[in-house]
């Protein structure tokens, strides 16, 4: 509430196109796409401006025009006009092809990959995001080069996510069973938000990333090269945030005490746990383990259970290590 | 013209609750339908508020509350959340804004204006009315047992295989709805193909009943196929059939498109009719016959026809291939032309028309404005190009709520003011009605249009957090959400008002109009008419005229000087 | 109709005295009530028609994309079962049309008597099924969601016993495919049987719920209601019974003969 | 009742056309020929218009009930009209939805192909158990993963 106003001024003083905040109705232009979607978007903006003020024009002039208060008489007018309806049946009709024929090269635009684009590999479960590079590295942010074609090869492991990366002005649906497509060129260093768009569950809005455009190409692939093993040179605790982070688990598992939808890890070690089935444990290795690889077994009270067997994700066994690890080091 | 209520009529000719439950009266229908869709409204706009008001700022803390202090023990705020938008969107898609003009104002006005005693099926229309009940109470069986968390669009896999909630109840009660609306269209469609009077060919019926025609035809030939839908959907759940789930081999986007074939048509189900008492409100309040009664009449009937072939237009980025993706966008321009026309034609009967600022016409006219809008924003979402960006975002939600709640529930509570003294004998006060009127308006545009801007940078929907950047256009949406709470109350406070105290009894026809639904007293006798007036064209203002001494109108040439029934039509023909 | 109810008004004068026995007081004449059902029950074959699409577009884009699988799936249907239950649907299809003129001739033992036929046939049909679904649950033909099933991706269901024919049938042909064409097929036809159960077993309401109404209309014919000027609740439910019949003449050939 | 007595001996006029015996049993044999007819085709190896062949045959039968069994042919126009309209839409739903989905099976199938080692499907299917009432359990588990005993064979 009190940045209301100046929110409103930094949106208003940054209408001018082309900079990191983005224009009035738009983000920034950080791809190949975003300068025809945005100028079709402010075609369809102007055409429907104009006859809207039109139609407004007319009826408020012609309410004030013929408004009668007491005892309004009908006045002799035509009751139809050939020529008029047929003009404005047709000349609305033209914009409309217009805009259906450039919505549509744009579409084709949208939907031809170039040859040679770099694949990523881009997987949703619920509630976060993978990305798996030619190389073999893994990520859940998605880190591109600038200036190059790249294609993301889209699916899910349970139910449908979608990708938007709303400066890129890309979208596509990660539909479980199959893959999906889609391609940009990002055109714009930085750090730019990706959302999850297909309703997916508890924590939808939590399913959200980041797009990382590297300036130049070797940047990009000294990061590949990092990313190839994370966990060298780590303690085990260390390696085992990243997991927690990485993972997925972050999206439910707090590692400062608020709980989500699942307990936080925080100060959990040790601890003695209510389940929902009235029992009572200890939480130990063999516990974290269990509840990694078996989340149905133990259910503590007051929570559901909506996590999918190991996390969703494969976590090899010293990955589990590794997370064990972590919940330790979270004990009070 | 005489002000003075009958003795007997519809309302109190009977007593008890019995006498409501089962009554074969389509006007007690009507009414007891409009009662139950305004309770429905109610309840999905308490939703509505609590979304809003935890939307106001990025990390709202509203439900986090509700959920701290033992509202619910299970569910997390996020889920919470999840049930309120699901449960505000299914309420009032298949409870209020579906039944809202066709079963409410359709009921009570179109056997009237065709002159009938009834409906065609009297009883399959009380049966309509007790399975809209019974689909209400499955509602709020999901309500207060597990709640309901997949969105108002059951979208597979997660509503048959992931949500823990009452999927079943939910699905079980929309199949019932839908059957109620079938048995509905079923029952208008016959009465106006059999049960017209003397003299009203198709071309001489007035607009409202040619939008209900066409709103039949799509109830009937579109909604089965949500029915089976949601039966698959239910069967697919509880058995696991694998048409849908690909974890045993299904589809996913198969079942976005058997619920968009019918889905699509049904928001025409919605605006269709709305148009209809938009077109009446028009003519009537400019007392003057409608511009082009033609291009109106076959534009409900095309866009009703051309809602069968665009549904893919939902579907633009759901892994819908190419082709059919551009097949589709270049349907649904050509549903945007017969929109359109509707609109022009309604701004040229205003030329020089005699215009009467009524409350009802207060709400015509928002119309105009608020469906141009929505309409207008919806070619950004036909175009394939730019719906890839604006797809599921709050651009989207700005569009269908500027045209769901905008044009089809403002048509409807221009509808209800308009027929209120006609239902039930009373008029209204003006001022306390055009008040809340303009501030339900006012409230109304300070809610949704900055949900498009929030949707142009691209928020998505159906988000309960989410990034502070969009926070200036959630917050100013949330205050007019409240607005436009504080207005639509005062509209119904106007309505309840009239009818307590001190009542002002509403003459025949308050508002000079020519179908012959005004042509009965106020409120109607029991069986409205001994024999169908004989009529010869909708909106021959002439019929009817203003008396200074009555201070109301009054028909040229009453029917054997009863002057409350004019001789719709016969002053020239007979 | 314009000139009838013209003629009506002329006839009856005043509404409620002279009404005829069966027309309802909202109506004018019995052309416009008899019309007025005809038209609303042919309004509601249509969505009767619309609901079933759903189902035959699950039907038709499975079996499009997967033709071979469709013939495969075939052959553990029993076709003599489907051709009988054909026969059966359309004599029973034939009684209800000679009811129909039955009613509207008057003759009330007749009508009696083939309605009686139409409902036993129905009840042949049904147990036919029967006969057909515990077959199929036997060996585990059933929808991949269910425990009981050979198609089940979590726990396939093993037959014994007696029960081996089809898994026999199935282990020999898919013996020799890639681990990627062997999940195909054997989800394709957990599919397959999903639709085949949801299909037939939506019909098979049908067929109960139109026993019900035949049964309601018989005991009517049996206190004599229906005669020349009253005959629209037999026709309604003769055009109701052709549906389902309709209904079953495309089921028979699209599950039980594809190749 | 009296005005409307008349009707009930002329076939054309009145409430409804009574349809004589012999045309409704024609119509019955017919359909009874068509069914025979549909098996014969449907177990013989037609060059691939056997689903067309099947269809062929089967809406003669429905047209067939539609206009003799419905009264279709001497029924109003707009009931004959409305329900073909009918079946037009269920024709543009199906032609829609097949297009599409025929669009990406592909999607599908390479999808499957680089999950499928994940389902017991992969493996060949495993024998029956000779004796279910000993054996069901462990044959059962054989092909998959997930080693729960599954004692609810009968």
């Amino acid at each position: 509430m009190i940045h209301l106003v100046p929110n409103l001024l930094a949106v208003l003083q940054s209408s001018s196109e082309q900079t990191p905040e983005g224009s009035l109705f738009f983000p920034p232009k950080a791809s190949n796409f975003a300068a025809e979607a945005d100028w079709l978007y402010n075609f369809i903006f102007w055409v429907s401006v104009v006859a809207f003020a039109l139609v407004i024009a007319a009826t408020v002039y012609l309410v004030v025009r013929y408004r009668k208060s007491v005892a309004p008489e009908p006045q002799p007018s035509p009751h139809h006009s050939t020529k008029l309806e047929v003009i404005w049946s047709v000349i609305p009709s033209i914009f409309l092809v217009v805009m259906f024929w450039k919505g549509f090269e744009l579409f084709v635009d949208y939907r031809k990959v170039p040859a040679g684009a770099y694949q990523i590999q881009v997987e949703g479960v619920k509630w976060n995001w993978t990305f798996r590079y030619p190389t073999g590295a893994e990520s859940n942010e998605l880190h591109v080069p600038m200036g190059e074609p790249v294609e993301l090869l889209i699916s899910s492991k349970d139910v449908l996510h979608s990708v938007f990366i709303p400066a890129f002005r890309v979208k596509q649906d990660a539909v479980p069973g199959r893959y999906t497509r889609l391609w940009f060129e990002a055109t714009m260093p930085g750090e730019f938000p990706f959302y999850c768009t297909e309703y997916c569950g508890t924590s939808h809005s939590g399913m959200i990333t980041k797009a990382k455009v590297y300036e130049t190409r070797a940047e990009f692939d000294e990061w590949l090269k990092s990313a190839l093993n994370p966990y060298e040179g780590k303690s085990p605790a260390e390696a085992g945030a990243l997991v927690w982070e990485r993972k997925g688990c972050k999206t439910c598992h707090t590692n400062d005490g608020s709980n989500l939808v699942g307990p936080s890890f925080k100060g959990i070690w040790g601890a003695t746990r209510e389940f929902e089935d009235g029992s009572t444990g200890t939480v130990d290795e063999n516990y974290i383990l269990e509840s990694i690889q078996m989340p149905a077994a133990k259910i503590v009270k007051g929570y559901q259970n909506v996590m999918v067997a190991n996390g969703g994700q494969e976590l090899s066994d010293e990955e589990r290590d590794f997370l064990v690890a972590y919940i330790t080091s979270l004990a009070n | 013209m005489t002000t003075t209520t009958p003795d007997v009529h519809y309302l109190n000719h009977e007593k008890g609750f019995k006498s409501w439950f089962w009554t074969l009266d389509h006007k007690r229908l009507g009414v007891m339908y409009m009662w139950s869709v305004i309770a429905a409204f109610i309840l999905g706009g308490i939703f509505a508020l609590l979304v809003r008001m935890e939307l106001m700022e990025p990390n709202g803390y509203v439900l986090e509350n509700a959920a701290l202090y033992g509202f619910s023990d299970k569910l997390s705020a996020a889920d919470l959340y999840n049930h309120f938008f699901t449960l505000h969107g299914a309420i009032m898609v298949f409870l209020v804004i579906i039944p809202g003009i066709p079963a409410a104002l359709g009921n009570f006005a179109l056997p009237m204006m065709l002159g009938a005693k009834d409906v065609a099926y009297p009883k399959l229309n009380r049966f309509s009315y007790h399975l809209w009940l019974t689909g209400a109470i499955f509602f709020v069986m999901a309500l207060v047992t597990k709640g309901l968390d997949t969105g108002w669009t059951f979208y597979a896999p997660y509503s048959t295989s992931h949500s823990d909630s009452a999927v079943i109840w939910a699905t079980m009660g929309a199949f019932i709805l839908g059957f109620s609306s079938i048995f509905t269209g079923l029952n208008m469609l016959v009465t106006i193909h059999k049960m017209r009077p003397d003299g009203m060919t198709w071309f001489k019926m007035p607009l409202f009943i040619w939008a209900i025609y066409a709103t039949a035809v799509i109830q009937i030939l579109a909604t089965p196929v949500i029915g089976i839908a949601l039966l698959m959907l239910t069967v697919e759940r509880t058995l696991g059939v694998g048409i849908f789930d690909p974890a045993l081999g299904g589809d996913p986007v198969l079942f976005e498109h058997i619920f968009w074939f019918y889905s699509h048509p049904a928001v025409y189900v919605m605006i269709l009719p709305a148009m209809g008492v938009v077109s009446e409100l028009i003519a009537n309040f400019s007392r003057k016959p409608i511009f082009g009664y033609r291009s109106i009449a076959f534009s409900s009937v095309a866009i009703a026809i051309f809602s069968f072939i665009v549904w893919g237009h939902h579907m633009f980025v759901s892994g819908q291939s190419d082709i059919v993706n551009v097949v589709f966008s270049a349907l649904t321009f050509s549903v945007a032309v017969p929109s359109a026309i509707k609109v022009f034609n309604w701004v040229a009967t205003l030329y020089k028309g005699s215009i009467s600022l009524d409350t009802p016409m207060w709400y015509a006219l928002s119309v105009i404005w608020l469906f141009g809008i929505g309409g207008l924003t919806g070619l950004w979402l036909g175009t394939l190009g730019t719906d890839i960006h604006l797809h599921d975002t709050y651009f989207v939600v700005a569009h269908f709520h500027f045209v769901m709640v905008g044009s089809a529930i403002f048509s409807f509570i221009g509808g209800i003011f308009y027929w209120w003294p006609k239902m039930f004998g009373v008029m209204y006060s003006e001022g306390i009605s055009k008040l809340g009127c303009a501030i339900a308006f006012i409230g109304f545009n300070m809610t949704f249009l900055p949900q498009f801007v929030a949707g142009s940078h691209g928020m998505p929907r159906r988000y309960f957090d989410y990034d502070p950047q969009f926070e200036v256009y959630n917050y100013w949406s949330s205050i007019g959400a409240m607005v436009l709470g504080v207005g639509l109350s005062i509209a119904l406070y106007a309505l309840v008002r009239s009818l307590m105290g001190e009542r002002k009894p509403a003459p025949a026809n308050p508002w000079g109009a020519v179908t012959l639904d005004w042509q009965c007293t106020s409120p109607p006798p029991p069986h409205n008419f001994d024999h169908a007036p004989p009529v010869d064209g909708p909106y021959d203002h002439e019929l009817v005229r203003w008396n200074d001494e009555l201070n109301g109108y009054e028909p040229v040439d009453p029917v054997d000087g009863d002057p409350n029934l004019a001789r719709m039509g016969s002053a020239k023909t007979v | 109709m314009t000139t009838a109810s013209a003629d009506a008004h002329g006839h009856h004068g005043d509404h409620g005295h002279d009404h005829p026995e069966h027309l309802a007081h909202h109506f004018d004449t019995l052309e416009q009530q008899f019309d007025s059902c005809k038209l609303g029950m042919w309004a509601f074959l249509l969505t009767e028609v619309l609901f079933f699409s759903g189902l035959f577009v699950a039907y038709a884009t499975l079996r499009a994309n997967n033709p071979e699988i469709f013939s495969l799936a075939a052959s553990f249907l029993d076709t003599k079962w489907g051709a009988i239950n054909t026969v059966v649907l359309l004599v029973s299809s034939f009684t209800a049309a000679m009811s129909v003129r039955n009613a509207q001739l008057g003759e009330t033992s007749k009508l009696k008597r083939n309605l009686l036929i139409t409902l036993v046939c129905a009840g042949a049909f049904m147990c036919i099924k029967y006969v057909e679904y515990s077959h199929k649950y036997h060996v585990g033909l059933l929808p991949p969601g269910m425990e009981h099933s050979m198609f089940n991706p979590e726990t396939p269901y093993i037959p014994h016993g007696d029960h081996t024919g089809e898994y026999l049938e199935l282990q020999a042909h898919t013996a020799d495919m890639t681990p990627a064409e062997r999940v195909h097929t054997m989800t394709t036809l957990g599919r397959f049987f999903g639709v085949y159960f949801f299909l037939t077993g939506l019909h098979g309401v049908h067929v109960l719920i139109g026993m019900g109404v035949i049964g309601w209309v018989l005991m009517r014919a049996n206190r004599g209601e229906f005669g020349p000027d009253n005959f629209t609740a037999v026709d309604l439910v003769a055009l109701y019974w052709h549906l389902v019949d309709l209904v079953w003449i495309f089921l028979f050939p699209l599950l039980y003969l594809i190749h | 009742m009296t005005e409307h007595a008349h009707d009930s001996h002329d076939d054309h006029h009145g409430l409804g056309h009574v349809l004589p015996v012999k045309l409704l049993a024609g119509v019955l044999g017919a359909l009874i020929f068509l069914t025979l007819l549909t098996v014969l085709t449907g177990t013989t190896y037609l060059y691939g218009f056997d689903l067309a062949v099947a269809l062929l045959i089967a809406t003669t039968k429905a047209t067939l009930v539609c206009v003799i069994f419905m009264h279709l042919k001497w029924d109003k126009g707009f009931h004959a009209f409305a329900f073909i309209g009918s079946v037009l839409f269920v024709g543009v739903f199906l032609a829609y939805t097949l297009t599409d989905t025929k669009q990406y099976q592909d999607q599908i199938r390479d999808y499957a192909a680089d999950t499928a080692i994940d389902s017991p499907f992969a493996q060949p299917l495993p024998d029956p158990p000779a004796d279910h009432h000993h054996a069901a359990g462990e044959e059962h588990a054989a092909g998959e993963e997930h080693a729960e005993g599954d004692e609810d064979n009968h």
